[in-house]
């Protein structure tokens, strides 16, 4: 496998889930990559699809949504033409994910080090002692104070800190290459929260994983991406390195949403809000799903398809009058 | 200086523990005062008793002990459930974090917003009553269209706008804001801190604004008090506290703030370990001890007090009282 | 209303079943207005000369041991089986929700009363329960009408309290205290109306439980007396006769009960996906 | 362990006060004067009055109520008038009867129904969901008298399978030695599998009905409580975590699943003892049922008294049983009290 090449390309990736009310188009052919060992951060508001695109890359979509179109390519496999029993072997092993709210995410009933070790077990080929030795190394790594106490608690007894760092040492347990990380600190305090993404930051480096990670807090995603993906309505609107796109946005969303950010050193009167409202992701949208929101449209952005410019190497964005 | 509109005299409130007999201190000993026409910022994280603290205020809690005066009255002897009925029921209100939990599903925007009217007697007759809920719903934004509308048929935007409506409707003296835009999509979230800031100018109202975002709270106040495990640690005026912040929490808590840009990064300040349990502290231990970088022995033996250091400026941290006047070296 | 009209035409138009027991509802509650009217004989008429008849033109569902017409004492039956159910729900609804509402909002003594009486209630089997009281108090409509009522007080006492004690804390009940509503007010019009629909869901889930009930303590013989035409003593007359291949005679009424519950179970199905399309299972 | 069962038992107290109390004033209720009823129509007004002394119905209520108590710690649950018999020896002679039949039933239905549940849940919308949602919408309609008399019909009077609904064994067998009084345990003790065989035709109709009845509510709360599980977070870090199929389904969704199936095992359990009244009618099954039915017939209020409480106790113990079981699963609830 030649390194070059992205560790996970995703391709025209288009999501529908069918409701009571009609098919919500929740993600609509999103593409980016991720390369080896690099942090990627997704941000967008809520329903942008940035939680919806990482659980269809996992193949972990909610029964009602379905995947319509694309690929997900994780190091030269299509993830999404195999089967369950080829995703399964990925997740876990390669593929790793870690949620929101992680004191839910946890098995209630099951002793918080009992699950990590269900994972080690599974792929690590350990049984026994050394299963369990592992499970209570991994707890050590993610710096869980007295290993031996918190592998016998359960999560009801831990902080949602705490949790949340059982959850990564169960996603990092087998090395992965690559690991998505889904709004990991939010709801967690502010000190807490810095940790935790301190400690990802701390696993990526030492082991040279990749990262993709997932907010809609722009400042966090800011602070720890090294390329950003920003999200609206189902689309990526924007792509590019981390400091290229603060200093110079070129989607009138993007621009918005930094200048609708709180930043220390700003006052109120700095910021500026986004006129209007998510759209209903129901029924027949405009190609630029942006197109009610924006100041600068024009009548050709009425036309499909959703124009995707490369303005630099690396710099992407998807509007016919870019800033 | 004049005469504060709210004083709160070390208030304190304890929760019984289910299932033993100890009990949890959400607010320890609180004291502040709030002047008229001011935004008091009130952060702390999750846990450390500032929601308790603001309905103390509101006086939807009864405190275990200390005084709230408000306007020269003690209204903490007024039992909540009894404040319905006093006069200053009307002075005080507030908006609260999540507004789909904070709206009665049942109620349509207009009934939400006249619901304070009727009650409180400010408007009971029936063309009078539309006039003011049409008047707040224009002070708020919120189109009279919407008004015959469900919570769920509003967005979350939309929905804020209702609840403060409806605070603002009886024309308090003081409203309270708790975390009012922490449910909300950053777009949002500006929209409503503009309109909190332009209601406060017309209205002339006094806030007290409480947030877990320091970027938040920053934007609106003009003087910050941080809270940690039930107490009040620094207070001081905005500038001073996001600036050249003095106690060692509120130095970890700015330096934990993501920013955009890295330039602006401060040297991160790590705590170890989680924060004391607020349930029986020892009376005599700083309760930030054991995860302050700065912490010593005398802070085993003694809980600090909140002292000024500066004109304004409060901090409660031993490291000012052996060295008074001096800042910590940076 | 409208979005809730709208969805209620999806709820019986998606489900044919639904649809079906709505129709087999109107029938029972037509049965139950006219049904005196309708019946084909004198539902007490005896006829020596035609006992035991199986199912023919002329008895449609046959005739029993003292020669009564078979679907004339079903049809008559469908007001008291109906009545006594609906106003032993209706009874347990009312007390049992406000005591639960009471409980689970003010706490203290209140709740201690309420969930003593609920608990004593609870550690009886409930049938049995209901056969002491009987047993105790006499065999009569109304008294059947209260055993059902006691035995299913306990699940509205629970389910209000439980749902007036999540929201006790909602912000919207924060907010209407600032907005200067007494504890009573907030009570009975803020916190009940949103309690309401998981209860509505519960009577109609209820009612063929009830139906069941009182229907069981006929069969035993602690209920309607003979000769009323009732489901459950039809079934029992007719018991003695299922040995010796005389099937109709508890087979209509079995079958009438039986439908009468389906149907009733499955629109409080309905009634559930209406009022919480989430909780569809 | 023991410390939880203490408290359990704690919380189980008020209820059986509740019981006491409410079986003594069903007692009260009777009306008319039970001192004359007890008498008999031909008795003098001397008689009845010596009755009324002898009964203890002159003195107060709290007195009564004394008496009633301090007789119930003794064991005492009064003479049937019909049989002259004490009532607690009668009813714990038919006891066994009652009992065997109950957790035949219930075995048979978490038999059926758990696997159901679980399938049903694991793929929703396939042929064994839309079985299992006929099951309990039928099951929850079907009228348990109606089904038992339904089921004697076609398996006595149309195929004759079964054996003539009378009772436990045909009048002809004799039963086995009694050491725990349920014939299919006794029978196999004794060595006698032809007894086995007999009592166990005589069982299986009863079984059924009463199984039957209790299917549906099983099934429904296995198929909800796994649904529940299965869309829940943990589920989805489990799945994100790959772990094998088996170790999800049995190790992270059942045991969850199983909690709220066990709570709801108490309800069934409640139903089940009442309507074996039902059943032992219709079956002319020797238990404690039929005999409570038999003495309310004929306004024997002994044994209804005796057969209510004895009733309430089991269903106590059962929920005791049920407590400590979810204990023993849920670490929340051991380690919190």
């Amino acid at each position: 496998m030649s390194e070059t090449a992205p560790l996970l390309t995703v391709e025209d990736l288009s999501v529908e889930f069918r409701t009571r009310d009609g098919i919500v188009r929740a993600v609509d052919r999103v593409s980016f990559d991720v390369r080896w060992g690099e942090t990627v951060g997704v941000v967008g508001e809520s329903g942008s699809g940035k939680s919806v695109t990482a659980l269809a890359i996992m193949g972990l979509l909610h029964p009602a949504g379905r995947v319509t179109d694309g690929r997900v390519i994780f190091r030269g496999v299509d993830l999404l033409a195999g089967g369950e029993g080829q995703r399964r072997r990925y997740r876990g092993r390669e593929l790793s994910m870690i949620f929101q709210s992680p004191r839910t995410a946890l098995n209630p009933i099951r002793p918080v080090g009992k699950q990590i070790e269900d994972v080690v077990r599974r792929h690590a080929d350990l049984a026994g002692t050394r299963a369990r030795d592992r499970a209570l190394g991994l707890l050590a790594e993610v710096q869980i104070p007295d290993p031996g106490r918190s592998y016998q608690a359960y999560p009801f007894e831990l902080s949602g800190g705490v949790c949340q760092r059982v959850m990564i040492a169960m996603a990092v347990a087998c090395v992965p290459a690559l690991l998505i990380a889904d709004e990991p600190a939010t709801g967690l305090d502010v000190t807490t929260q810095a940790a935790i993404l301190d400690l990802l930051k701390q696993f990526a480096q030492e082991r040279r994983m990749a990262t993709l990670l997932i907010s809609h807090d722009l400042a966090v995603i800011g602070e720890r991406s090294d390329r950003i993906v920003v999200m609206h309505a189902g689309h990526v609107v924007e792509m590019a390195r981390t400091a290229e796109l603060f200093r110079a946005p070129r989607h009138p969303y993007t621009a918005r949403l930094i200048a609708s950010t709180p930043r220390p050193g700003a006052t109120l009167g700095d910021l500026k809000p986004i006129p209007g409202g998510v759209p209903d992701l129901r029924g027949n949208l405009p190609p630029c799903r942006y197109r009610a929101r924006c100041d600068r449209a024009i009548p050709a952005c009425d036309e499909p398809p959703l124009p995707r410019v490369e303005l630099t190497p690396g710099h992407t964005v998807a509007c016919r009058v870019p800033l | 200086m004049g005469v504060p509109l709210l004083e709160v005299h070390e208030v304190s409130r304890l929760f019984p523990v289910r299932g033993t007999r100890r009990w949890l201190h959400a607010v320890d000993g609180v004291s502040l005062s709030v002047m008229p026409g001011e935004c008091v910022g009130l952060v702390g994280e999750s846990g450390c008793g500032k929601s308790t603290l603001v309905r103390l205020i509101a006086r939807l809690l009864d405190p275990t002990g200390g005084r709230i005066v408000f306007d020269g009255r003690d209204i903490g002897t007024v039992p909540a459930w009894r404040f319905a009925r006093a006069a200053e029921r009307a002075w005080i209100q507030m908006v609260f974090q999540d507004p789909v939990d904070s709206l009665n599903p049942r109620f349509t925007a207009f009934d939400t917003i006249a619901d304070p009217l009727r009650r409180l007697g400010v408007a009971p007759e029936r063309p009078r009553l539309r006039d003011r809920v049409w008047e707040a719903a224009d002070l708020v934004g919120l189109s009279r269209e919407l008004l015959g509308r469900f919570p769920h048929q509003l967005s979350g935007g939309q929905q804020q706008r209702v609840a403060i409506a409806r605070a603002i409707a009886v024309r308090p003296r003081l409203l309270l804001l708790d975390e009012p835009t922490s449910a909300l999509d950053v777009s949002v979230q500006v929209v409503i801190l503009h309109l909190l800031a332009d209601l406060q100018q017309k209205l002339g109202m006094t806030y007290l604004f409480v947030s877990h975002d320091l970027n938040l709270v920053r934007l609106l106040s003009n003087r910050v008090l941080v809270m940690y495990c039930g107490r009040i640690v620094e207070a001081g005026p905005a500038e001073a506290v996001f600036n050249r912040p003095d106690h060692p929490y509120t130095r970890a808590l700015l330096s934990a703030v993501p920013v955009v840009d890295p330039g602006e990064r401060r040297p991160r300040i790590r705590l170890a370990g989680e924060p004391r349990s607020p349930v029986e502290p020892p009376a005599t231990v700083c309760r930030f001890y054991g995860r302050c970088p700065e912490g010593f022995e005398r802070c085993e033996r003694e809980m600090p007090a909140l002292r000024p250091i500066d004109r304004d400026h409060q901090v409660a941290c031993h490291l000012f009282e052996s060295r008074p006047g001096t800042t910590l070296g940076e | 209303m409208r979005q809730l009209l709208r969805h209620g035409r999806y709820v019986l138009t998606e489900n044919r079943l639904t649809l079906g027991a709505f129709a087999l509802l109107l029938v029972f509650v037509g049965l139950a207005l006219v049904g005196p009217w309708i019946a084909p004989y004198d539902p007490l008429a005896t006829a020596a000369a035609h006992k035991l008849e199986p199912p023919s033109r002329a008895h449609w569902f046959g005739t029993d041991h003292v020669g009564r017409d078979i679907l004339s004492r079903v049809i008559v039956a469908t007001r008291l089986d109906l009545a006594i159910a609906l106003s032993a729900v209706a009874l347990s609804f009312v007390l049992g929700s406000v005591a639960g509402a009471c409980a689970g909002f003010f706490g203290g003594w209140t709740e201690r009363v309420v969930s003593r009486l609920v608990d004593t209630i609870m550690a009886f089997p409930l049938f049995v329960l209901a056969m002491g009281i009987i047993a105790a108090v006499g065999t009569s409509v109304v008294n059947i009408i209260y055993a059902t009522a006691i035995i299913n007080f306990p699940f509205y006492a629970r389910l209000a309290r439980a749902e007036v004690n999540v929201r006790r804390e909602a912000g919207f009940v924060e907010a209407a205290r600032l907005s200067g509503n007494s504890s009573a007010r907030i009570l009975a019009a803020h916190l009940f109306p949103n309690c309401l629909p998981p209860m509505t869901v519960q009577a109609s889930l209820n009612m063929g439980w009830a139906i069941l009930n009182s229907a069981g303590l006929s069969f035993i013989g602690l209920g309607v007396r003979p000769p009323t035409p009732e489901w459950g003593i039809m079934v029992a007359d007719g018991s003695a006769f299922m040995v010796s291949g005389e099937w109709w005679i508890a087979f209509f009424p079995g079958l009438a009960l039986m439908l009468a519950v389906f149907c009733f179970n499955l629109l409080g199905d309905a009634v559930r996906d209406l009022i919480d399309p989430r909780r569809r299972t | 362990m023991l410390r939880m069962i203490g408290r359990r038992l704690a919380i189980a107290t008020p209820g059986i006060i509740g019981v006491i109390v409410v079986t003594f004033l069903l007692n009260r209720a009777l009306p008319g004067d039970p001192a004359a009823y007890f008498a008999g129509p031909a008795a003098t007004r001397q008689a009845i009055e010596e009755i009324r002394v002898k009964l203890g119905l002159d003195r107060s209520l709290p007195e009564q109520f004394a008496l009633f108590v301090r007789d119930l710690a003794r064991g005492e649950l009064g003479t049937s008038l019909t049989s002259g018999q004490p009532v607690l020896a009668e009813l714990l002679a038919r006891l066994p009867a009652s009992l065997e039949l109950t957790l035949c039933a219930l075995l048979f239905a978490v038999a059926v129904a758990l696997p159901l549940g679980i399938l049903a849940a694991a793929r929703p919308g396939s042929w064994i969901d839309h079985l299992t949602r006929v099951i309990v919408t039928a099951g929850n309609s079907l009228p348990i008298f109606f089904t038992g008399l339904l089921l004697v019909y076609v398996f006595y009077y149309l195929l004759g399978l079964a054996p003539p609904p009378l009772g436990r064994l045909d009048p002809f067998a004799s039963a086995p030695r009694t050491v725990t009084g349920a014939y299919l345990i006794d029978s196999l003790l004794m060595g006698d599998p032809a007894l086995f065989w007999a009592s166990a035709r005589q069982m299986i109709l009863p079984t059924l009905t009463l199984g039957v009845a209790v299917l549906a509510p099983i099934a429904r709360m296995t198929r909800a409580a796994m649904l529940g599980v299965l869309s829940s977070d943990f589920m989805r870090t489990a799945r994100a975590s790959g772990l094998s199929p088996a170790t999800l389904l049995y190790v992270y969704a059942l045991r969850n699943a199983l909690l709220p199936v066990l709570t709801s095992l108490g309800g069934v359990f409640s139903f089940l003892l009442g309507v074996n009244v039902v059943v032992e009618k219709i079956f002319a099954w020797p238990g404690i049922g039929s005999y409570a039915l038999e003495a309310v017939l004929a306004s024997d209020y002994a044994p209804v008294q005796g057969y209510v409480l004895m009733m309430a106790s089991l269903y106590v113990l059962l929920n005791l049983l049920i407590d400590v079981l979810y204990g023993v699963i849920d670490p929340r609830i051991r380690i919190e009290t």
